[in-house]
């Protein structure tokens, strides 16, 4: 079966030129896309395109290389803020969402958050929504405050709404759990932070590659993702917030580009957004990343979701028969991302890996850049098979086969 | 269009003698941008008389012969009309003025300077703000 | 004359596809590699090879994909440390120069620069060696120096004694001037500097990709490049330091990768270099670097540099006879890099550039990013041909008839 | 070689009964490590005995079956060994140790673990620095 209802796998696959690579003599099943997605070869001739006919600096030159590199990039750039329900002047590239984040935490943070303040954050992040505002707090003298969540994986919200009473300077969290796969309703958390007097920060890296996104409709403050997670290059993404409150902000890194005018003893900055894309950016990677854009927008994101639902609903019935299958997050698959964390009796995930990647088939093992998590769920690590459009039914049975067989050799 | 044509007799006249270039005593009006891509800067000084005209206009500045022109030629186009006539001004307007030259984008950006000081400056005695379309992103 | 007596040219043109391409029906002349360099079919092909059969993240999974991701990256920082004799330990995988200054900024200099400091750098450089120690400074209440330049373009190395005897914090100027071409004395200057007790940081944007370069027999203790202007991809370049120096810093952004344990109330570091790469790497731009840095061996450093003195030295003849040509910087190409900056009588750059690109001739003009340079040479802006391997006198010879053309229009 | 044969009897079985797991009351040597990228952890500990000897060794931590095993057996192997022997140890050792599993680089860090942190014990107790020639970059 490689049609789900919403989208004709196989005739998709062909646009993925590493699908037709073999993995230890076997056919590639890809399970891997929340740590970084397949590239489609409209992405890769983008790429190669940018290279072969207008590679240039931009904002600088007014040769006709110049002018037309400059024009792609600010077009990618309009692509990757409507993508998400924004405008481009709101829109920052940056190299990931972990810069994103790390840009909020120097540029808006160090100017913002004071001695004593209370920064909120949820027990489900990754690292990259923890440790800059840990770091942010230890520099100010402020506290970070972990949301907990519910035996099904979903955020506390009584918990949470009682942090909101500290009046919290910061708000961040997930739009999607890159473990449990956790939906949160952002909407309302971001209306209850911001009632609060919160300045909110969303990280959309596990939701913007799979589902529709608003960004206005959800009213977050800040709002990060990740082109290398959404079939787009390696080295780019996305921060995405209202021009004012960018406007508002202390600029992060000084050098080109981002300026105005430098003088001895002081310099004035651009306009927003290129005050903080200091230095020759990412250019080449900006527009492959519209390349993805197009290329999901024409799949349609609605489709790509309720794609993955069919997926995660097949996938948590047929994986709970291998024996010792023990999986997390919430039992509702249209509450949930394309993502299946497990543990398969005493294998240790990274054991399970090898097995199955003898079987061509590759999954993340570890603690997936989220130990706080781990510590909740009380397991060292987790294997975790992660979904996008490429994957079918037919890698969910591969799946299948596998634990079958790791669960032979370990004997469970 | 090729560069010759660009570059005619009129905008070098206009670049190396430009008329109404310097600065008003007394002034209404004093707006004054840079384009950070390139450094060209323009400032314009408006003096407001009967009708809320414009009774007088300086512009300063430097940068590349089409911004310079361009504002200065503006100015001459300006002078005695209603601000109110600075808010119908339209980029197409400017492309006439120049003799429709054939400008990349970033060039646009030389040619519209004046323009843009002029409208920042009007609006805002105006008492609105002027946000330019043309402002990438 | 497609021959230097150093590099063939014609053979070598045909490695790179956008010099097929023509500008307003003319062939392309590039003259803008100090901006971005163009990329040979090899750094291409090494992009899409990456895309196309092994694409993944790296360091985290297990499975052959990611396992062979990983080995190229790393295989990419060996070679890119290797290129200016450093170890893959002491280089840090950052966008470009631009944000390995800035990094050096807040992982050292938040730690190290106390109020009344005195930071020095020179007149010469480029805004991302310029901005991030103004912002030091300001934070910490010291002191930006700037040690002045002689009439030639060189550095007024007087100038720049008397500021050590104030015994800096860290002394930061450029292996070679963007704008003048200078190459700097780097190996005294840094022995000076360290005398003097200082931090060195040497901005080697402009001489990496133009000449042999051996961060060990420099001295340096922090020196920094940008790949996009060594024929590599835009998006990647590198902070080079050495591993003790590394190691007592503290990191920069926050996230994955460049932990070791994150606990809820704090977090450990990673082994340097990880500990300063936070989030998901630039993987491919990494390795399209590393392939850059191939065919740049291949050729040969000393080749390249002997070329462009060539290059240079023909330039300076064949230029100054336009009518109204004035050039910026020492007049012996032997102590500079292949980059031309001059004015042409009244003709403003840019419209220079127009002129020059409706000939099919790409070059910079502007402030290029050195405005308290440009303050310094009492001009608003200048024009700058800049060369690499794929330029020949054949280039030069059509730069020269474009500026004579521009002269009649303009009737100078 | 396949993964059936990587986790063949010997391993499991060290795996889910490791040999020398725990703890010293009293050691003379106690090192201890972590794979940052995996999560892996072993922790040694040494009573050295007579003639610079191994007298007792035992080892604690988390990880997959080839780390866990590994360090097992490898405790087993060191014991009663002068501490000498351990600066000769190799990595094919461990290998033919392990009965030659066809690993991967990511896993043969799992299974190079337990020796990494044995020399940097034994190696700090001698007085010296053991840098793993193998951490890459
Ligand atoms: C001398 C010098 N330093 C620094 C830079 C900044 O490099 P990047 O823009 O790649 O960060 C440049 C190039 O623009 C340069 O020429
Ligand atoms: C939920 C979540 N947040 C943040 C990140 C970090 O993204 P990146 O590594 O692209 O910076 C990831 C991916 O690793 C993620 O899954």
């Amino acid at each position: 079966m490689l049609k789900t209802e919403a989208i004709d796998v196989q005739k998709l696959r062909a646009d993925f030129p590493i699908l037709k690579r073999k993995v230890h003599g076997k056919r590639l099943v890809y399970l891997d896309s929340a740590a970084t997605a397949q590239k489609p070869q409209a992405v890769i001739d983008a790429l190669v395109d940018y290279y072969s006919r207008y590679n240039s600096n931009v904002h600088r030159s007014v040769h006709t290389l110049g002018e037309e590199a400059t024009e792609a990039y600010e077009e990618a750039r309009a692509k990757a803020a409507r993508f998400v329900g924004s405008s481009p002047k709101g829109l920052v590239f940056v190299r990931g969402t972990t810069e994103a984040t790390n840009l909020v935490k120097f540029a808006w943070g160090e100017k913002n958050v004071k001695k004593g303040d209370v920064l909120v954050t949820t027990l489900m992040e990754h690292h990259s929504n923890i440790v800059p505002w840990q770091l942010l707090a230890k520099e100010k003298g402020a506290t970070l405050k972990f949301a907990g969540l519910l035996p099904d994986g979903t955020i506390d919200m009584a918990d949470f709404e009682k942090l909101l009473k500290e009046s919290p300077r910061l708000v961040a969290f997930a739009h999607c759990s890159n473990v449990l796969g956790t939906i949160n309703d952002v909407h309302a958390m971001c209306a209850k932070a911001r009632a609060s007097g919160a300045t909110t920060l969303v990280d959309g890296a596990q939701s913007v590659p799979h589902m529709p996104v608003d960004v206005g409709a959800i009213g977050a403050d800040f709002y990060a993702y990740s082109g290398h997670k959404m079939l787009g290059p390696t080295g780019i993404g996305a921060l995405v917030a209202k021009k004012e409150l960018l406007e508002d902000m202390d600029p992060f890194q000084g050098g080109g580009e981002m300026i105005r005018e430098v003088f001895l003893d002081h310099a004035t900055w651009n306009d927003v957004p290129y005050k903080f894309e200091a230095g020759t950016v990412n250019i080449a990677d900006a527009i492959g990343l519209g390349a993805a854009i197009d290329y999901l927008n024409a799949i349609g994101m609605e489709k790509v979701r309720e794609h993955e639902v069919r997926l995660l609903k097949y996938a948590l019935e047929t994986l709970s028969k291998a024996k010792g299958f023990h999986s997390y997050g919430p039992s509702d698959p249209q509450k949930r991302g394309g993502v299946v964390s497990f543990n398969l009796g005493d294998v240790h995930p990274h054991d399970l890996a090898t097995i199955l990647d003898e079987e061509g088939i590759a999954i993340r093992s570890g603690h997936h850049c989220a130990q706080p998590l781990m510590r909740w769920l009380n397991v060292a690590a987790t294997s975790r098979a992660s979904f996008h459009v490429y994957n079918s039914y037919d890698d969910v049975d591969a799946l299948k086969a596998g634990l079958d067989k790791a669960g032979s050799i370990f004997r469970l | 269009m090729s560069s010759a044509d660009i570059y005619r007799e009129l905008i070098l006249d206009y670049y190396r003698s430009p008329r109404n270039f310097g600065k008003l005593e007394k002034f209404d009006i004093d707006a004054h941008d840079t384009n950070p891509l390139c450094g060209d800067d323009i400032g314009m000084q408006i003096r407001v008389g009967v009708g809320r005209s414009i009774e007088e206009i300086k512009f300063s500045g430097k940068g590349c012969a089409i911004s310079q022109a361009s504002a200065s030629m503006l100015t001459e186009l300006a002078k005695g009309k209603p601000l109110e006539w600075v808010k119908q001004l339209s980029k197409e307007d400017i492309f006439k003025m120049l003799g429709d030259p054939d400008l990349g984008p970033s060039r646009v950006k030389c040619a519209l300077l004046g323009m843009k000081v002029l409208k920042m400056g009007v609006y805002g005695y105006l008492g609105a703000h002027y946000e330019d379309p043309d402002d990438t992103p």
